[in-house]
């Protein structure tokens, strides 16, 4: 990583990978405990980050596997620490089960997910979007989870703070997605001096020593304040269903509670949680949505577009879980045409169809064979779905 | 000693494990070894796995964590990484430890963390319901096992040795007493500790194999095992063997990272870019 | 203004990094804005390897490089892979030793011996990447001589055989962009691609 | 090994699982069974304060008291 | 398994567990290698299976965890058997990543998931439907997966001889989906003869000795010949995209080509999937949409409903996924309004609104609370909808 | 013997691994005690997880199944199991074998099926580009290293034998007609059997391990590891032994398992369910 | 025609073996449907256990119990536990040492020692199930008493022991059924279950 | 330890990727090597047959000819 403006403190203007951008954000928001195993695409992350962390006061591990680093994580977090770890798809899929420990438990923790082509070993360093609906239901059980992505370097600093803030505040685990080639790239990043991004720290207890806490009792603000392990508050943490203070029970009034709790937290706030980006948005007549890299292909065709005067904006989706729907709706509603732009087979697709108001209006560009999605591509498409051919 | 009751979750009591099942003696005796070191409970994380072993974390008033079925190391991990000072325990059933866990097994015990193991071996799946475990053995009548187990089995102790446990012991539910004292120096150890607990399960593992009562099952225990180094193990080759196998001193993975960082400061407060490792 | 620059040649011969070290000079030294990007082959070392760079005065939106205004291409293997990506009226710069070029006319040609003058002046052909470099900013002015002069001592420090490679590729691309001129049109090229509309 | 004067043997009855232990491996038979498998304190003072039930009970149902030690008068 | 008629191949009536009924199917349709690792609510297909394979000739082991059990079917798929797993949520997790293997290398397999409550550990001896979803997509990567489920023993019966068939005919693996009530539940079920119902062999190819044979080249009519391993003709199979001889590829068009033929090959084939039962479906204007156990309360609700005279119609879906949207659009046609019938937050819901012509006519009657849905509580929701109030 | 190419996919060579990859000379060694043993292609299988080495299975003109990392022992297992026939080959890198893919390594030498594992050790992550490995040990430059790493290395001569394996050899790359024979024996061996061999990986472990170059690390193979039962190492205390570590006769796995087939159907021909086993 | 019962009791009391074994009577030896399910508490032994079992001439379709016609509890804490589940004019069955009833006025109630008769009749408390499939059958005739022997020997091939518990079974439900039937309305009780519309 | 007579050493250099192995640990300096690596057959006639190099090629390519064996006259 090479730098300027080294000061410790002022912003620092670097040329790093995307993973290196994601790892940097992570230690501004606070991360002090990272637990990893190597795969390309994402190895960068824990390679930086080993080097880092240390040299900051925090620990990094190399873990046996996923399965175990994903829970080294958890435990750590329980501690009170901001944690994280970065794998791809297959490292994903062996994350799944103690993914959702840590939505049962509500645990505050970040999972990089660097996207190769799948399914299985795949295209290992190519990129694709093929896990997106995985992130969403790779774990067994009803559930919900935050996931969100970025198309630059900058974005996805601020992107991975904002998913460190949204653990924090939502105690789950969050999703911070990107594909190998935004992991890959190099190019300019400002890392912000401390302070400016907005980060959040975990909620702790007021609640006195001796005076019954209840790790699991929602406040009015919907907040759930934690204890760390080693304080004063002894509670129980398990993946069962359990009451307020963490213990087992099948009573079906606690539940369907805790069910409704884990699910409702998070997907009635998907208005709130949403977060995007548009360009040309204002007086277009078709619009293209996409995410990640991508996006920037899809960019690039508005910004062409604009220059020749046609009426075409991008709605760019930084939050992709829980799937910003009426943000979607009401950004689509008497257009044209809608063109999802994605690098998998439509995955998001479906999910805006389901959002907005004229889904027979609602078509697909992408590419599935590892290589990046061009704007030429994307034109084809355009004019193809206009009516003029290819 | 404090009272028993002081380090209980006494309204979860009495608890749910079968009568006569010897998960509770070990609860028994890791509450009297915490007790005889001396502990604060605030200071103390148990990690459990799931299974009937990994219940009983319910029952003990310290900082409870009740995972996944053999992935209670790899929490603990991260627990004691970032908590160094804390006292971690993780008690585990055989097949929590050494079937679906063996790999965090293994790799806690090379890297020599300062957890604390307690393998509860009742040599099958309790609570799923009598398959036979990887510590079954061969012979052995299980629900899996109808026409009888052909595996070979484990050596907790030898597998904990091989891969790197400092301190490594075996005792039964019968014996009690030796329970205590060798859970007393697991915990005081500092590096990773493993107690092989042989313990019965007369649910599934006695009613299935020649109909043994709990009672039946402890005296098996008592007959069937002798202290490392005395006569009657040397005369006796069949002989389960108890006690101490490895008390050893060797570098602790925590001690060892607080040296990265003391490097890693060092290397950045050295100045230039150039100067840190490649 | 947008440059858009492909670097291939094969594993070892620091076409990565080659990149990257523009890219830098570009970001850190000018305070412009770059995005440099990569593929290899399925080899662990010796396979294809290729770098794209785009460089501009403002944020570049689509990173990759699909026509170049300039090729390199330090080895056979690369120019027979990615010639055509080169887009009408681009520049194409090759090993004139590694990487000969048979008859293309919709570019403006510069064959440089890298490796031979690398190891003449710095010992070692390891240094070719970098009097490509040199080669590359004295024909294209992609980035300044200064700019990337730093990029480089950061990345290597001071060394000898790094400015004496470096300084090496200064000068041959001087006198071939000279040359080049004395046939007419050549500099206008390099002009001609830089303001092209991004 | 008696620390201690005993007082008293005590059976928690709600935690007992009438698992047998204790009566089956005192080695001074002070406990009696009955048919259901209740466990009573019969020979409270043939007891060697071995703690042995105390500490094999699967479920922390017994317990010794003990006397307290005798105190040096003031 | 108690049994009346007990000649050996006369149908055979047995009062049995559906985990039995399902363990006695896969006999029927030709299973001679089964590995798993024993989890609630699922181990008696394993039980019963160790007992039952070697008496049959066939091979039980068990593994040390569920990743190795979805890895040695694979494997023993290769020499030609006819393999199955089992397992519940947490394992289906854990098997997620060797999934995607079948699926890459296109290995027929069987996977049956006996639903629990989750997410996470939930509640293990209770049932669900939570895991429809994760099914879909528990795997990183694009790709489509057939599941299929029922909801009487006989049904089930049925439907896991089908899944056998369907992953032989289609290479691929078939995910037998139900939960635990139906699992630890016993009735009546009638083994059928051999013959009775039709099983798939694998499809071996004809290609002799010392000719060129080619393991994923797909025949005229979509199928792929296999060779077993150990026979005459060496080849290779690999979790990484490849070409027709089964060696890695990353050539676009190879991996283009490959990517929509995961693809495709079930999802274009939905109609021809769809395996959907009817229940006074011929002039229903409110339909109940419902799968698996629930579907027996729904069931329930139609059969009383249809003795009062009310025009109330159940549509079952024994094939979950690729999901049968042509169906289902064409049974609630013009319906006054559609009630999905499941247990679990509406995770088959937002398919079927997604398949329905008027989306906002469907409505969801669900319990998340452990408990089984009853034909009270499904009245309920009927009635709120019909506007008539609790 | 056969020539080479016959066993070779020639149409793939050259190979993708790096000039001077250890690698390549197991590939090399394989083949001739491969030919040695007198197999046809047709009875083998290789299974093959991922990594550097897993990619031997690519060249190899045998049934080869490159399967998932960690995971080729359980695909081989379910091979095995249905073709007891088939002789079953398993290349696995050390983070294959001992990292990810520990526990399945442990339980297929438990059971003491009849497969054959050669362990590619070359102490790094090849691959994925240089990170230290369960066999790297402490004091190693890695990329995820960069202050050295601190990590205690397995022994996978240890683990195995702890384990349950009934062969387990060690050998180098250097010692070309050693790693020919043990390879042979291995492959002969009836049960589980592991041939560890040390492999080096110029790009990454040399490269930041002292700048070693191939012909350096095979000089450090030559001159830091000596034959079990020699002199030299009996002097040497900090060579590392090569040799047959285990050579025993055990039940194996699959002839145990026609065994249950046996005791299956004769209790099914016997009748009446009562006498089944319950 | 369908019957609907649940048995109640606690871990080791038989309980979910009585439930198969009478609808194994129905489906194996009467040629019948029926669903039999059940639920445990959390613990391992001991806890409280149920089961629902649904005999009919037709297939079940919904197979859970809501409404019993029939209650059994062997136990005080499954009588406490599951009264509720009766329907208006159900009948409840209990074991009169184990549970004993504290009136209640909508259901039908026979208390009979089936634990003490079945320690009398075949030494052992353990037959204490199967005792009360017999009185259970004999009072509601839900499946015949051969249907029941037939699948009790099945199971449990011909032992004295249980052939005595299921003897004595028998006999008491005859006659506490006799003597209900004197109060009256009794046996039309059972009757009236029986043709409940389900 | 030559089973017959060399013929030819046969060095790939289509497979060869210059390692330099053969040509260090030749016990008789068979092998000479150029500049960039590449590796020829020199001294064929010091062969002794220990078949090391082609045993440690890395990438199978060397490969040592033997003259076959002299057939007794018929
Ligand atoms: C991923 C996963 N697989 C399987 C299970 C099911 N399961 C729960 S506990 C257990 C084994 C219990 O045996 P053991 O660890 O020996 O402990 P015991 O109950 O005998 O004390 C199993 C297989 C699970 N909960 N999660
Ligand atoms: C589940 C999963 N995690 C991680 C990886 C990335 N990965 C591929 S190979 C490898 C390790 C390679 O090292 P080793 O097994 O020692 O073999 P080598 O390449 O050194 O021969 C890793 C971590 C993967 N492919 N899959
Ligand atoms: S099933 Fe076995 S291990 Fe579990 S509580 Fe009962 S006796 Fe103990
Ligand atoms: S990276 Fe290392 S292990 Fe992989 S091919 Fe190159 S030298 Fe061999
Ligand atoms: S050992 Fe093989 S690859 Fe290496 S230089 Fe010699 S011939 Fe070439
Ligand atoms: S066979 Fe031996 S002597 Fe002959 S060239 Fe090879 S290494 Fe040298």
């Amino acid at each position: 990583m090479s730098a300027s403006g080294s000061t410790a403190t002022g912003p620092r203007t670097v040329f790093v990978q995307g993973n290196e951008a994601c790892a940097e954000a992570a230690l501004y928001a606070g991360l002090s405990f990272f637990a990893g195993y190597p795969i390309t695409p994402s190895s960068e992350i824990a390679e930086h980050l080993s080097r880092e962390l240390p040299a900051r006061g925090g620990r990094f591990i190399q873990m046996e596997d996923e399965i175990s680093s994903m829970a080294a994580i958890i435990g750590a977090s329980l501690t009170g620490s901001k944690v994280m770890t970065a794998t791809s798809g297959p490292g994903f899929s062996l994350m799944q089960e103690a993914l959702g420990f840590a939505i049962m438990a509500e645990i505050p923790c970040v999972v990089v997910d660097v996207m190769r082509g799948g399914p299985s070993t795949g295209l290992p360093t190519q990129g694709s979007q093929g896990d997106i609906n995985q992130v969403r239901w790779g774990t067994h059980g009803d559930h919900s989870i935050i996931a969100i992505t970025a198309s630059t370097h900058q974005h996805l600093f601020e992107a991975t703070v904002r998913g460190f803030n949204l653990a924090e505040t939502y105690r789950t685990p969050v999703v911070v997605l990107f594909d190998e080639m935004l992991g890959h790239m190099r190019e300019r990043l400002v890392i912000p001096e401390p302070g400016e991004l907005p980060t959040v720290d975990r909620l702790r207890t007021s609640v006195p020593e001796g005076v019954d806490y209840h790790p699991y009792l929602t406040r009015e603000d919907g907040r759930l304040p934690m204890s760390d392990f080693g304080g004063v508050h002894r509670y129980n943490v398990t993946g069962l269903y359990h009451d307020m203070w963490g213990f087992p029970s099948t009573d079906p009034a606690i539940v369907d509670d805790l069910a409704h709790h884990l699910h409702d937290k998070l997907e009635l706030r998907a208005d709130e949680l949403a977060s995007v980006r548009t360009y040309g948005m204002e007086d277009a007549e078709v619009v293209l949505v996409s995410y990640g890299s991508p996006a920037r292909s899809a960019r690039q065709v508005v910004h062409e577009a604009r220059l020749n005067g046609q009426p075409l904006g991008l709605l760019e989706l930084e939050t992709l879980w829980p799937f910003p729907a009426g943000v979607v709706r009401r950004a689509c509603r008497s257009v044209r045409a809608v063109i999802v732009v994605e690098m998998n087979m439509g995955q998001m697709l479906r999910h805006v169809k389901a959002a907005v108001d004229a889904p027979e209006r609602v078509f697909l560009s992408n590419r599935v064979d590892g290589r990046f999605i061009t704007p030429r591509d994307i034109r084809r498409v355009l004019r193809i779905v206009e009516g003029q051919g290819e | 000693m404090k009272s028993i009751d002081s380090y209980l979750r006494t309204r979860f009591m009495p608890h749910i494990w079968c009568p006569g099942c010897g998960h509770g003696t070990v609860l028994n005796g890791l509450i009297r070894s915490v007790d005889a070191v001396g502990l604060n409970k605030n200071e103390l994380v148990m990690v459990s796995g799931i299974g009937c072993s990994a219940r009983i974390a319910g029952y003990l008033d310290f900082h409870t964590l009740h995972t996944l079925h053999g992935r209670a190391l790899a929490f603990a991990t991260g627990v004691k990484m970032s908590r160094p000072d804390l006292t971690i325990l993780v008690p585990m059933g055989d097949g929590d430890a050494l079937a679906i866990g063996g790999n965090h097994f293994i790799h806690a015990a090379r890297r020599n963390i300062d957890i604390t193991v307690i393998v509860l071996n009742n040599r099958i799946y309790g609570m799923t319901g009598g398959q036979f475990s990887p510590t079954s053995g061969c012979g052995i009548q299980a629900t899996t096992a109808p026409y009888s187990s052909i595996d070979q089995p484990f050596d907790a102790v030898q597998l904990a040795s091989a891969a790197g446990a400092t301190f490594v012991a075996r005792t039964t539910t019968y014996h009690v007493n030796e329970l205590e004292q060798l859970l007393t120096r697991a915990i005081r150890h500092h590096g990773f500790s493993v107690v092989e607990v042989l313990s019965q399960c007369p649910t599934h593992f006695g009613r299935r194999n020649g109909h043994q009562e709990t009672v039946e099952m402890l005296r098996h225990f008592k007959e069937g095992t002798a202290k490392v180094g005395s006569r009657q193990l040397a005369e006796q080759v069949d002989l389960i063997p108890r006690g101490v196998f490895v008390d050893e001193e060797r570098p602790e993975y925590c001690d060892q990272y607080a040296e990265v960082i003391q490097r890693a400061q060092a290397a950045r407060a050295g100045g230039a870019g150039g100067e840190e490792p490649q | 203004m947008s440059w858009k620059l492909v670097i291939g040649g094969v594993g070892g011969q620091g076409v990565i990094s080659a990149g990257i070290v523009l890219a830098e000079a570009a970001v850190i030294h000018e305070g412009r804005y770059a995005v440099q990007s990569q593929s290899y082959g399925a080899e662990m070392r010796g396979g294809l390897s290729r770098t794209d760079v785009t460089i501009s005065n403002s944020e570049v939106i689509y990173p990759k490089v699909d026509q170049a205004h300039v090729l390199v291409c330090l080895h056979r293997k690369a120019l027979n892979a990615y010639t055509g990506v080169i887009r009408p009226g681009g520049l194409l710069i090759t090993d004139s030793d590694e990487a000969p070029i048979r008859g293309r006319v919709d570019s403006r040609q510069f064959a440089i011996p890298f490796a031979a003058t690398a190891r003449e002046v710095s010992g070692s052909e390891r240094n070719a990447n970098i009097c490509m470099l040199g080669a590359l900013v004295a024909i294209t002015r992609v980035v300044s001589r200064e700019a990337l002069t730093a990029a480089l001592l950061d990345r290597f420090g001071t060394r000898d055989a790094v400015t004496a490679a470096l300084d090496a590729g200064f000068r041959l691309g001087n006198e071939h962009a000279a040359a080049v001129a004395v046939r007419a049109d050549a500099h206008e090229a390099g002009r001609h691609a830089t303001s092209a509309r991004m | 090994m008696a620390r201690t004067a005993i007082k008293d043997i005590v059976i928690n009855q709600e935690w007992c699982k009438r698992c047998g232990i204790c009566s089956t491996f005192c080695p001074k038979d002070v406990f009696e069974t009955d048919a259901e498998g209740t466990v009573t304190v019969a020979h409270p003072e043939a007891c060697i304060a071995c703690e042995l039930c105390e500490r094999m009970c699967p479920d922390l149902a017994i317990h010794l008291e003990y006397e307290p030690p005798a105190e040096a008068p003031a």
